[in-house]
């Protein structure tokens, strides 16, 4: 256990993270209603990355973002209802039914643009770590998964913070670990030899175990406000059976909280990734064991969390489709 | 006769090629192949035939399409897929400054005779990012031939010419025509560059209309025709090379000249097709030539903006009603 | 008024915004101020004093355009100087898809405020890998500013524009204009965006002319004006926005158009204003439009081949006659 | 001293370097007299490294190189009288005076397109690669400067080869080691941690010892035709002084066959480069010492070498300018 969280830090973390995963839920959910046109990277499985990572982050700290960035939204505290009703691109949406869910950026919270091109954004980070670094507060992360190192420009982006020395993490979810679907080809042996070459700092952790995460991250963050140098973090996951979908379904059911203590209950083809990989159930499991929470403390969370998500769901249906004229502003400031 | 999609028509032209030339390879075959509305019996026995030479590379567009170059001046005939136009931008180094350049800045010595195969045109809640339509940049850079088929035989018989082709040619698909149905002449035939076909003929205004917006003036078509307007739908299928003298053939018969095109407006195919127009035909202008085309915007997400900007039948209706002042 | 460069102007302008806002950056500092005729102490005093913000980057455009995307929305105003235009060929995706989507894709909550400086044209024996000009690719996109001077005073108050502006802007200096002299106001002067610039009056033919060719067409007026024609050089210095009620309102008054670009002309700016002038003054036109531009090749290295495409005043003054039919 | 090498072939090698000398020595007088544009990238101190590594290369082997290539050119055996000529703008060139300097090519002598773009012809290395291998014959090799290595597209194509173990060559001639010019701004702690951190196997090798190189590409060259892996040599340079000029002057003078044996009358601004640097010289002070070739020998060689180029610069001289029709030629075949 992390000696770093106080106990309601470690609960308000797991609030954060099921609020992540309900969030993708209640995507699915109106998806599967046809509220709108239903393509999706879900970021379920990864909560155990961007939930402890990013809450640690200061007002002065800045995020990019890829295709799977809803999790990341909520992580930084996005308001979900605004999240969602961008996804289903409504005028109450974070970017006003603009960006869709590939798009989603909301800069009171930290978020530079968002890219739904594999290695579109990691560049930008460097950019916000050169700002940062120059305005004297503050630190860039770069959110990004394992296929984005296919890009050359991952490695352009990596050489420029090292060579220049920028405050910048580079946080990688790798979840090309175990599952039928990989989406990186890299040569190289370890995926961290790449930015090791380039003289950078990096750390494997486990993407599953939110403390993990959560402990990595804060030292890194530290160590890179100190003395502005890039560190790469290579979270390890085991790919969500689902991820693979561009329609979401939710092949590994709604998440149920009971099975953190029921672990008999765990049954169906996807059992595996429920025992041994939800970064959710994982955790609340262990600050089930280690005394940090109860069964009913799990479930009010959850109770939160869940009226919180209708409340979102509400607010994003309830808001309308932009009207056509704004089809062609915003094209300037 | 076969009836058949786009899609298939497209995979028929490629399996053709593999089966008939051992040079031949496909760069990014997944998402060429995989899901894009085939039967997947016929997706599996295309993957079990030519496997060995369907290739799905890593997501580093700019080495692929450099990587084509190269295989090509060597000797191959590759067929790169890079998915999403937009994709392509990566490599915008590569297919411009290299593979377009390489045939003349050798003065001939060397051929890049390859196809690169995109997805583009507003798909439906693809947002900026994935309605991306390049043509129009394509078509500026020299040495690059570039087909915009709209129809499962030309689909098949453009890639068949474009797969032959001893030079490098662009190859844009708009997803909303994969599942188009159309017939398609049995065995193997190709279509050749440079011929634009008359969709249907007219005597009213001419539209030249390219990829999905030949089957939106089509539908244009029956409207008007209802109206006892007749409009004449020519399809250049390829804009380099590009049968201007149909086009102005047309108009000079018309009068009235109307382009219709899904991709931004400025600097753009249709601004071609008008400037050729008027500085070949201006005599035979009877109104003032139009576009139907996007804005220069980018594409939004949400279903009611994407719409507001998208050229299709009804656009296309009242912009001939308005040529003719009806 | 001061008499000074091109270079110099520019300079004057980039000097000012550092001078005056501490968020200007310089990416590509070397080949923007070094060898580009200044004299050499106004090259060190300018290292002297902005050093620190004046960076040299590796070689990786595709980065450093990313860079200065991201850093201009969190509050830097990156001047980024690529050198030779096709090198941005190298960083497409990021300013197409990323720079010029920021803004809109976010409805308007990021701003990316940022030049991207780019030497283009037809330099001698560049052939074709360095004699790019993607001026018309730009226009295509959307979300960019594109801006093209031709004298000394329109790059130094259009670049002071472009610092300002808080839109992404590309700007293209012709390295042929580089060391031409002219006529600058004194102090710190700006030039807004999207105003053409009547560069000569006259009553026969309106010569839509950007960047060199604004300096080929006044030549090429002085010709035609012993022989007693008169054409109106009209200089649109930004492609978008462009100012195309200036364009119309000369041909209206003129009833003819040449547009000369130096650029290749398909799919271009020059296919785009003659498409605006068919568009909104058919009427006004009593000749074909002409465009003065380089057909569609890639440039080839040798002096010869070089001058038989590249549009100057002579081809310019021939085209004009033609129109005249003298 | 290399035991590959025979008493001839050493000869033969250094009678090759020698034309690559003598060859840009005539570049720089025909720009000194405006016989063309005279924008130039020379490849003088660069002699040991493509000399010795090129004359090996089979019918089947494929290179690609960039706008240093003129001594690629000739070390490959392309004519340097048709290669003066494209320099110079005329029909009579490689390319009819279409592509000039930095766009000489040579398919019979197997170069691909070359290309001025840094990182322009690397990835086209790949393609060579894989068509060979499809092909059943042949390496691909690519030849580069350190300043590629800048651009991501250097390691999408050393990624891919690894991957898909391809047989490609990469030649690193790495002029980045001394002098005030430096064209590389990796932040690696050695260039090769880049292709390594791609598992591929490297060579460092002393660029101005041409035997050492002729035997680190010997063996490369006889691994990747049995094993199909690509591997990586960095050639290290001290970069020559004229090397920063666009339109050269010969900043370190006409090569002069006597300081081989005459070290001593060494001198001026640029004697160190000389001394220690030119591997020209160094290559036949070895010879000599070795008593593999005599002075009367050396000035016989440099004697054929200087009719060679009397001749190819008569040739390109005489040679017109192309006619303007040739400029709308081959823009499709
Ligand atoms: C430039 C570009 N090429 C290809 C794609 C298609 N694409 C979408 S997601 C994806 C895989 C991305 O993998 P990774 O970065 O590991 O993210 P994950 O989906 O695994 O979280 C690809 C190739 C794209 N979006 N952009
Ligand atoms: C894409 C691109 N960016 C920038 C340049 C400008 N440029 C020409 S040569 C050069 C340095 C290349 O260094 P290196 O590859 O080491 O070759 P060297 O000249 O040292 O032999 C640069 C940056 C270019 N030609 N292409
Ligand atoms: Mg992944
Ligand atoms: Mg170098």
């Amino acid at each position: 256990m992390s000696a770093s969280l106080t106990g309601g830090e470690r609960l308000a973390l797991l609030e954060r993270m099921l609020l992540m995963r309900r969030f993708e839920e209640e995507v699915i959910s109106a998806a599967a209603a046809h509220k709108y046109i239903g393509r999706n990277h879900l970021y379920i499985g990864h909560e155990g990355v961007g939930g402890p990572a990013l809450v640690q982050l200061g007002a002065r700290d800045v995020t990019h973002s890829t295709h799977r960035n809803h999790g990341h939204m909520i992580a930084r505290g996005v308001d979900p209802g605004k999240a969602l009703a961008e996804i289903m691109g409504r005028a109450g949406g974070l970017c006003g039914g603009k960006g869709g869910t590939w798009h989603m950026t909301d800069p009171t919270r930290g978020f530079g643009s968002t890219s739904a091109m594999v290695g579109g954004s990691i560049g930008m980070s460097v950019g916000a770590g050169f700002a940062r670094k120059q305005q004297g507060e503050g630190v860039s992360v770069a959110l990004f998964g394992d296929g984005v190192l296919d890009e050359g420009i991952s490695y352009e982006a990596l050489n420029y913070c090292s060579k220049f020395s920028l405050p910048v993490l580079f946080l990688c979810e790798n979840n090309s670990q175990e599952g039928a679907h990989i989406t990186s080809m890299l040569a190289a042996k370890r995926l961290t030899d790449v930015p090791a070459s380039l003289d950078i700092e990096t750390h494997v952790v486990d993407g599953a175990d939110a403390e993990a995460v959560h402990g990595c991250v804060r030292a890194a963050l530290a160590k890179i406000r100190a003395n502005s140098r890039p560190i790469f973090i290579e979270a390890q996951l085991a790919r969500w059976p689902g991820s693979h979908q561009m329609r979401p379904e939710h092949t590994t059911g709604v998440t149920d909280m009971s099975l953190v203590w029921d672990e008999a209950r765990i049954t169906g083809e996807h059992a595996d990734w429920v025992r041994h990989h939800d970064p959710i159930r994982l955790y609340a499991a262990k600050l089930l064991a280690a005394g940090a929470a109860s069964k009913d403390e799990l479930l009010a969370i959850d109770a939160r969390v869940k009226n919180q998500m209708a409340a979102a769901r509400a607010y994003a249906e309830a808001s309308p489709f932009p009207d056509a004229s704004a089809a062609l502003e915003n094209v300037f400031a | 006769m076969a009836r058949k999609t786009f899609a298939t028509g497209m995979l028929d032209a490629l399996g053709y090629a593999l089966q008939t030339d051992p040079t031949v390879a496909v760069l990014g075959a997944w998402s060429f192949i995989r899901d894009r509305g085939l039967p997947i019996e016929q997706e599996d026995a295309f993957f079990d035939r030519y496997g060995d030479r369907l290739i799905d590379p890593p997501t580093s567009e700019s080495v692929i399409a450099a990587m084509a170059t190269g295989a090509a001046v060597c000797g191959m005939r590759p067929f790169v897929n890079f998915g999403t136009s937009s994709f392509a931008f990566e490599a915008w180094n590569q297919m411009i400054n290299e593979t377009g350049n390489a045939h003349f800045m050798s003065n001939g010595q060397l051929k890049a005779p390859l196809v690169f195969h995109m997805y583009c045109g507003i798909r439906g809640g693809g947002a900026a990012q994935h309605s991306q339509s390049p043509q129009s940049m394509f078509a500026n850079a020299p040495g690059l031939e570039l087909v915009l088929p709209s129809t499962a035989a030309d689909a098949q018989g453009l890639l068949r010419t474009a797969i032959r082709s001893d030079n490098p040619t662009i190859f844009l698909t708009h997803t909303k025509l994969l599942q188009w149905m159309g017939d398609t002449p049995d065995g193997d035939f190709s279509i050749p560059f440079g011929k634009a076909d008359v969709k249907r003929a007219g005597r009213d205004v001419t539209v030249v209309a390219t990829s999905l917006m030949v089957r939106e003036s089509l539908a244009a078509a029956e409207i008007l025709a209802k109206e006892g307007i007749e409009i004449e739908v020519v399809d250049p299928r390829t804009i380099v090379p590009l049968d201007s003298a149909a086009i102005c053939a047309s108009v000079e018969k018309t009068g009235r000249l109307l382009v219709a095109e899904e991709a931004v407006a400025t600097c753009s195919i249709a601004s071609e097709i008008i400037t050729i127009v008027a500085e070949q035909s201006l005599h035979a202008l009877k109104a003032p030539p139009v576009r139907v085309a996007r804005p220069s915007a980018p594409l939004a997400y949400a279903p009611t903006l994407e719409k507001a900007v998208t050229p299709d039948a009804d656009k296309i209706v009242a912009a001939v009603r308005r040529m003719l002042n009806k």
